[in-house]
């Protein structure tokens, strides 16, 4: 537990890019030696569609600020057509988490080719700021949840 | 109990520059699982390699993460580094601590921080990675290649002389495609039939190749290596085992029907060899025309042939084979424009024509030896129109594409008129004129030489008055209306995919474009092979294209399919997802969602209580599975899972990243 | 044909069952029964013709007979099931989740004109989809308007307001799994949140762990709803389960086109299928 | 006059007109079918394929004092057999629409019979092609054009001479005055 | 019988006569009865979609309008390809734009909805029941009787107005005309325009048009042209001397409507369907006809319908002139 909330609060955002256009994206922004805020963490994955749901409500529970999921475009899928169920399956999940008092901004997709390097500074950028401007997300956050239980769990910890 | 090792590169100043090298490290000692942690140079580099090595022996070591590069880089590497160890390649995890995190972020505090929290993220993961052994899967060394057109004789060729096995399967009763059928083939002129029947004696005498003429892909299963393929032999009527291709029934059969390769111009008998040269040059009967077979009349062929070779009561067979690798190369058709263009006549009139009914006409093998004439009354014609893109460019009449081959033929068309026709006049309306190839603008150069009349503008109406074709175009480039009056117009009509496109994708499990032309795994780098392993593609089925580049095609799909058959097996990516077959429902969500049909529903011995019943669950053939993860998502019970990418090796990054 | 009165269909509803008994080929009928008040019914299996006359039809007859198929997934005999449109509804769901086969079901079905439960204002298929038999006169099927309008209702709240209402249900929440236990389309062999799997599912009653399981249960049978509402029937502490699920519904409504489930065994579900055309937001 | 492209006027105009008759004039690929199935073309100052191509150009101006907007026959045949299914009946009566709006008119007759025609109609809600063709042969000032068949008309009773008129015309002229008030388009 | 509300149209109430005088004999034969639309006004035609759209549009709605209102659940039938188009360009706006159908409906100050479906009165001659009709009461065989059937552009096109599934062959015209024993030919100028619309306002341009059909019909060998319009009929009628003279031509190919031809086959005198009253001398080769095979004493038989050359592969028609 340790969702800090000091006055330099920067926003805990996660990204699940997909390796075969995003990442790549993202490799070649820094390639490119482009700037983008720190706060933006990238959890490779093989494809957008392997993304599931829980893992962004997991996201939230456990206090990131936003959550962003990005793929290849429809059309340019390396396995052809996973992006097609991902854009389903979130464009679903973003109106449900609405639903439920979740601002749209704090889950996004969105599609970044593997030449799109721009695109991914842009994006990172701009629902940094967003989420920024939000502030911390305080809805869905395990506060009372006890961690420990998972960190026995942790295989070993400390020997 | 996990001991994990940490190993934190500078990458030179490129990582360390920005990232708290030492810190990081530091921080990761106190990481869950953490036995070692250390920092160095180069870590991809050899001394960093045999540091690493070092490490994992003193400290036993046996799980690796290592903040350095992007994993797209060098996770490779360091793979096979592992393997030299005793821990498994795949109980690695790379940290990107260079491309994500050095590369791109200018505060110090901060990225070292993000660093930390990037290491954390790859620990937690690493403490949930299972080891992962790479399959062994045979590979039958023995290819299929669909289609015996111009492509899938020279894949075959190519491919038997790589010493392998290969079944050509062809639906019509000779292979040899669409080349055969032409007179010239530009920009050289040289004699199609002289060029094309070689290969296809070739084809025919190979030792390692098989025809299976007149014969279908009934369907196919199975994956790279081992495709399991039943081919389905239309009934031929003719034992081409006794027949010796004498053709003595040809000539007394009395049906004549029309000829589907002089393109309705001619005429052949219900027992026929399609063309001189034919490769088999034996014969098949036409069910649908033969007298016998339709009314039980005539029998004539059973009894002049001394071979015995007829046997009217043939039947379809099916056979099944195996193959390592199949090549897809079903060709073209060309559109029916006289459904599409009824401002053309739809039809009506003899002589509006194809280009592929000139290319007969103009053949000395075809329905008039080679002399052009009107169908319709046999007289020579004086003024001809060549129309370019009928179909092709035409989104009203659903095509868009251009088919490429049409301003090269047609610029041959208008030269062979205006070389065995004296006097004659050709206008050629073109909207614009592509020759990109070599050779082809001074084709294009040479026609306009001989005559030829450039019309830039789409023909809007083509009727008949009198004796005369009335063609109404637009000459835009002088902006007025224009007519010519022609004796004989021949229309560039549109290519597209074989009318049997659909199943042949369906049975083979890839996909086509919008156009039905069969979808290649990537337009520039991977242009000869499809979505799915194993199966490439070749010629026009992928799209309208000329000889040369067909051949080059072919070659080139031959060549991806010799460098799999010339293993003796092959290895498989052990991160393919699997399923907990205890858990599963067997509800088949995730089927639909795989994109290489490689999920099926199979039964199991299951309890229920205390009976034995049989469960429905879900299996991921390992052959097909490419690892992408979409069923995972698609599975409520979480059962169906990605090896290197499950749930709970993502979960636990999320919450390591959250931390 | 004159309209039947409730006892008319009661005597028909036993006939059936009692004919469907007699033949053997049924190993049990369920439908409901009377309990010691009035105005509560019970769900009941009728295992011999005799006990038939146990079965009743009145409008208290609110319980889902078709989840009950499920106890028994692979049966010897046939098994009876008394069903409302809402129930051939739920058949249908289970038949196309490969958990029932329609060959091990006798249907029985009630044209069935709503009863004592508020979902029913909203029953679109008051005739059953799928029967043997079928009692009563079939009537059109018309998809009240009324269908989304609490939700749209509901989407018109502040975020904060929407979190705070969802929170105070959620807090309330008792994790019983009620809800999954009635849902025809709960039909996993074992549900995610049954798995011993760290980080996957909490078990607590907490707010937090209920929420998450609101949400996920939402997702996971949002696209295969079938609208029956036994997950708020059930539910002791009384959550507006539905407006979560309806939701989903209506979104794929509006995304994709037109969508129901449960009216066939064959059709295909939302998140089980792509259109390349579909509207794309992520651009 | 050579003309700078990028500084046409019309391009505003042309862009709206396109949106309106719902026709993308990028995907006008200048083939010529158009003029070429064209029946007026003969007589056209600017040929169909070339409107589009103004228009797309933005050059408004030599779209609107054309001939050929004046003289198209509304027949449909281009866009029929058009490619790209462009309407080009639709650009040019919008176009003529907005030429009229400023005064422009190619071809006065064309405009000349249609506004007696139109009068036709608000007086008596029906057309009366005596009173039409006496009418624009007197305004035009082509006093002897297709005189030689009323003889015949007389004699085989095709014409006779009493007026057909609606009995509601008020009606008619208040949804004329109303169309009219309403701007030219709507 | 099915009922239908009538728009005649200014040109049938008045130049139109043969037209008129030949359809209300057929009608009265076979016991049609079509009830006009009360107090109809002119479609717009031609003039008001050059000036104004949504006069047009109103102009044409005005009649619907009615017709929903004093004939409802009627079928509109018109003979005009004009009031056909326009009539149904109202119909397809106001359908396709619910705001477009508001407008009118404030424009016309009535309640409009765009609902009757309107048909041309070829539409009106394929009605199976009317055509079991006509057939029956055939009397004389148009036999040898060489037709090019003109349907001009306003019925064929565009046709997404006109619901026409071929715009550049249509058939239904061939196949009624067929009825009555006369051969339709394959022509090319079947939808092409007349000019009509511009033949008093720039006959210079127009009148071409009207040249360019009469030599497709003479080089298919037509004897005459047939058409189901009042402005093409006298578009071509009334101008086919004048392009003799002025063009140097030589056409004798008499402008009939199609229902001339259909009443002279159920035994119509020339005067009870006008042929007397054409510009240009028709009377001729109907009487020709008539004697010629009242000489070979022929029966009518079933008129095979021209096959369809889609279907039975290349026809040659108009072989090498004469």
């Amino acid at each position: 537990m340790s969702i800090k909330k000091d006055n330099n609060w920067e926003p805990r955002i996660l990204a699940f890019c997909c390796n075969w256009c995003t990442y790549t994206g993202a490799d070649l922004a820094g390639l490119n030696r482009m700037k983008y805020p720190e706060n933006v963490r990238v959890i490779r994955v093989p494809c957008s569609s392997k993304v599931n749901p829980q893992f962004v409500l997991r996201a939230f529970q456990k206090g990131a600020d936003g959550v962003l999921v990005c793929g290849c475009h429809p059309g340019d899928c390396h396995y052809s057509t996973g992006n097609y169920f991902t854009r389903r399956r979130f464009m679903l999940l973003q109106r449900l988490l609405e639903y439920n008092g979740i601002d749209p901004k704090r889950f996004q997709a969105k599609w970044i080719s593997g030449s799109e390097a721009a695109k991914f500074r842009d994006t990172v950028a701009e629902v940094s700021a967003q989420i920024k401007a939000l502030g911390p997300n305080n809805k869905f956050v395990g506060a009372h949840y006890d961690n420990t239980v998972m960190e026995k769990e942790a295989e070993g910890g400390k020997d | 109990m996990a001991r994990i090792g940490v190993f934190i590169c500078h990458c030179g100043t490129n990582i360390a520059s920005v990232v708290d090298v030492e810190k990081v490290a530091q921080a990761a000692k106190s990481m869950p699982g953490v036995a070692f942690a250390t920092d160095y140079k180069y870590m991809c580099s050899e001394p960093g390699q045999a540091m690493i090595k070092q490490a994992i022996e003193e400290h036993h070591l046996d799980r690796i993460v290592i903040g350095s590069c992007s994993p797209r880089m060098h996770e490779l590497t360091f793979r096979k580094m592992l393997k030299a160890t005793n821990v498994n390649p795949y109980m690695l995890e790379i940290a990107n601590l260079r491309e994500q995190c050095a590369w791109v972020h200018t505060d110090r505090a901060k990225a070292t921080e993000k660093a930390i929290n990037l290491v954390r993220m790859s620990v937690a993961k690493v403490g949930n990675n299972k080891p992962l052994h790479t399959s062994m899967i045979p590979i039958t060394k023995k290819a299929l290649v669909i289609g015996g057109g111009i492509a899938g004789i020279q894949a075959a060729l190519d491919i038997a002389d790589c010493g392998f096995d290969v079944t050509i399967v062809e639906k019509e009763p000779s292979i040899g495609g669409h080349m055969v059928m032409l007179d010239k083939t530009f920009p050289t002129m040289d004699c199609s039939a002289c060029i094309s029947t070689p290969k296809m004696v070739d084809a025919g005498a190979h030792p390692n190749i098989t025809l299976k003429t007149y014969c279908e892909v009934e369907s196919v299963s199975g994956y790279i290596g081992n495709f399991e393929v039943t081919i389905k032999e239309k009934t031929k009527f003719v034992n081409h085992d006794l027949c010796t291709g004498c053709g003595l029934c040809q000539t007394k059969c009395p049906t004549k029907v029309i000829s589907e390769f002089n393109q309705g111009m001619s005429k052949r008998p219900a027992i026929y060899i399609p063309f001189a040269q034919a490769v088999p040059s034996k014969p098949v009967i036409d069910e649908n025309a033969c007298l016998k077979l339709t009314k039980d009349k005539c029998g004539i062929c059973e009894k002049i042939c001394p071979l015995g070779a007829i046997n009217y009561k043939d039947e379809v067979r099916y056979t099944k084979e195996q193959f390592g690798a199949i090549v897809v190369a079903t060709g073209y058709e060309l559109a029916d424009w006289k459904k599409m263009y009824p401002e053309y006549g739809g039809g009506r009139y003899e002589d509006v024509i194809t280009g592929l009914q000139f290319e007969r006409l103009v053949n000395a093998s075809g329905p008039t030896e080679g002399h052009i004439v009107r169908p319709s009354d046999g007289k020579e014609p004086k003024d001809v129109v060549i129309v370019k893109c009928v179909g092709s460019r035409d989104p009203k009449k659903g095509k868009s594409y251009c088919s490429r081959a049409c301003c090269m033929y047609s610029a041959k068309h208008a030269h062979q008129i205006l070389d065995k026709i004296p006097g004659s006049r050709v206008y050629i309306f073109y909207m614009d004129v592509r020759t990109p190839g070599k050779g082809y603008e001074e084709f294009y150069d040479n026609t306009r030489r001989d005559g030829a009349q450039y019309i830039r503008g789409r023909v809007s109406k083509i009727y008949k008055e009198d004796d005369k074709l009335i063609v109404k175009g637009e000459d835009s480039l002088l902006g007025r209306p224009v007519t010519v009056e022609a004796d004989m117009v021949i229309l560039a009509t549109a290519m597209e995919p074989a009318p049997k496109i659909e199943e042949v994708v369906q049975k083979l499990g890839i996909s086509m474009d919008k156009d039905k032309w069969i979808q290649e795994a990537h337009p520039k780098l991977r242009p000869v092979e499809t979505q799915s392993a194993g199966i490439f593609l070749c010629g026009t089925c992928q799209g309208p294209k000329d000889i040369p580049d067909t051949v080059a095609q072919a070659s080139a799909a031959a060549a991806k399919v010799a460098a799999i058959l010339c293993h003796d097996e092959m290895e498989t990516s052990p991160m393919i997802s699997s399923v907990d077959q205890t858990k599963c429902s067997g509800c088949g969500f995730c089927v639909p969602t795989c994109p290489y049909k490689a999920i099926s529903l199979v039964e199991v011995p299951g309890r229920d209580g205390n009976r034995k019943v049989t469960k429905k669950v879900a299996q991921v053939n390992e052959g097909l599975c490419q690892g992408c993860g979409c069923c995972n998502a698609a599975c409520r019970t979480g059962c169906i899972d990605l090896k290197g990418f499950t749930n709970d090796q993502i979960l636990k990054e999320v919450d390591a990243l959250c931390l | 044909m004159a309209e039947l009165s409730e006892a008319m269909v009661q005597d028909l509803i036993r006939a059936e069952a009692k004919k469907a008994l007699q033949t053997g080929e049924v190993s049990c009928v369920i439908g409901w029964t009377a309990t010691r008040f009035e105005d509560r019914t019970k769900p009941y299996f009728a295992q011999t013709p005799e006990e038939c006359d146990m079965l009743i039809w009145n409008r208290y007859c609110i319980n889902g007979t078709a989840k009950f198929a499920l106890d028994d997934r692979y049966p010897d005999k046939k098994f009876g099931i008394i069903a409302r449109g809402c129930d051939t509804r739920a058949i249908n769901r289970m038949i196309h989740d490969k958990q029932l086969k329609r060959e091990n079901l006798y249907i029985i079905g009630v044209v069935c004109d709503g009863k004592e439960n508020p979902v029913c204002r909203q029953c679109a298929h008051k005739t059953p989809l799928v029967c043997d038999v079928m009692i009563g006169e079939p009537v059109q099927d018309v998809i009240p308007e009324s269908r989304f309008q609490e939700i749209e209702a509901f989407e018109k709240l502040s975020p904060d307001e929407r979190y705070a209402y969802w929170a105070k249900q959620y807090d309330k929440c008792i994790h019983c799994y009620a809800c999954r236990n009635a849902c025809p389309a709960c039909n996993c062999i074992e549900c995610y949140a049954d798995q011993y799997r760290v980080g996957w599912q909490g078990k607590a009653a907490d707010r937090e762990q209920n929420q998450i399981y609101g949400l996920t249960r939402a997702y996971h049978v949002g696209d295969r709803c079938i609208e029956c509402g036994e997950c708020e029937r059930v539910c002791p502490m009384h959550l507006p389960i539905m407006r979560q699920t309806r939701k989903m519904l209506k979104d794929i409504n509006d995304l994709f086109g037109p969508y129901e489930c449960g009216l066939s065994e064959e059709e295909t579900t939302a998140l089980g299928e792509f259109k390349t055309a579909d509207p794309d937001e992520f651009m | 006059m050579e003309k700078i492209l990028n500084r046409e006027e019309g391009r505003f105009l042309a862009d709206r007109i396109a949106k309106e008759a719902d026709v993308k004039l990028y995907e006008c690929y200048q083939c010529g079918k158009c003029s070429a199935g064209c029946p007026m073309a003969g007589s056209f100052d600017l040929m169909p394929r070339q409107i589009v191509h103004l228009m797309h150009l933005g050059d408004m101006d030599s779209v609107m004092k054309s001939k050929s907007i004046w003289l198209c026959a509304s027949c449909h045949t281009c866009v029929e057999r058009c490619p790209h299914d462009i309407d080009i009946p639709t650009l040019i009566e919008k176009s003529r629409i907005e030429a009229q709006k400023r005064g422009i008119c190619a071809v006065r007759n064309v405009k000349l019979f249609n506004d007696i025609f139109t009068e036709t109609i608000r007086g008596f809600g029906k057309s009366q092609e005596v009173i039409l063709e006496g009418a624009y042969n007197v305004t035009s000032g082509r006093l002897l054009q297709d005189m030689a068949n009323v003889p015949a008309m007389l004699q085989k009773e095709i014409v006779r001479p009493e007026l057909n008129s609606v009995k509601d015309r008020d009606h008619i002229r208040d949804i004329m005055n109303k169309c009219e008030k309403g701007g030219a388009m709507r | 019988m099915k009922s239908y509300a009538y728009f005649p149209g200014c040109s049938m109430d008045s130049t139109a006569v043969t037209y008129k005088k030949s359809f209300e004999y057929i009608a009265e034969k076979i016991g049609l009865e079509l009830k006009e639309i009360p107090d109809w006004s002119c479609c717009g035609s031609t003039a008001a979609h050059t000036k104004n759209e949504m006069m047009a549009l109103s102009l044409a709605a005005r009649n619907i309008a009615i017709a929903e209102e004093k004939l409802p659940g009627l079928d509109i039938v018109t003979p005009c390809a004009a009031c056909f188009s326009r009539l149904r360009y109202a119909n397809w706006a106001a359908r396709k734009d619910e705001l477009i159908r508001k407008e009118i409906q404030s424009v016309i100050a009535m309640e409009y909805q765009a609902k009757p479906e309107i048909l041309n009165f070829l539409d009106l001659f394929s009605d199976p029941e009317i055509r079991e009709k006509i057939t029956s009461s055939i009397k004389h065989s148009l036999k040898g009787l060489k037709i090019a059937c003109y349907y001009g552009c306003l019925m064929s096109r565009p046709r997404e107005v006109t619901g026409e599934t071929d715009p550049e062959n249509p058939m239904k015209m061939d196949e009624i005309i067929s009825l009555t024993g006369a051969e339709p030919v394959i022509w090319d100028y079947k939808t092409e325009c007349c000019g009509a619309s511009h033949q008093v306002d720039a006959p210079e341009a127009a009148r071409e048009l009207i040249d360019r059909i009469f030599r497709n019909a003479k080089a298919n060998q037509a004897d005459a042209i047939v058409t189901a319009c009042p402005l093409c009929n006298m578009n071509l009628d009334m101008r086919e001397a004048e392009i003799n003279k002025n063009f140097g031509r030589k056409y004798n190919i008499p402008v009939f409507q199609f229902t001339e031809m259909i009443a002279v086959a159920m035994g119509a005198s020339a005067s009870e369907c006008g042929i007397h009253q054409h510009f240009f001398p028709a009377f001729d080769v109907i009487n020709e006809t008539l004697k010629r095979n009242r000489e070979k004493a022929e029966k009518l038989p079933a008129a095979p319908l021209p096959e369809d050359p889609l279907k039975s592969g290349p026809v040659i028609i108009g072989k090498a002139g004469k």
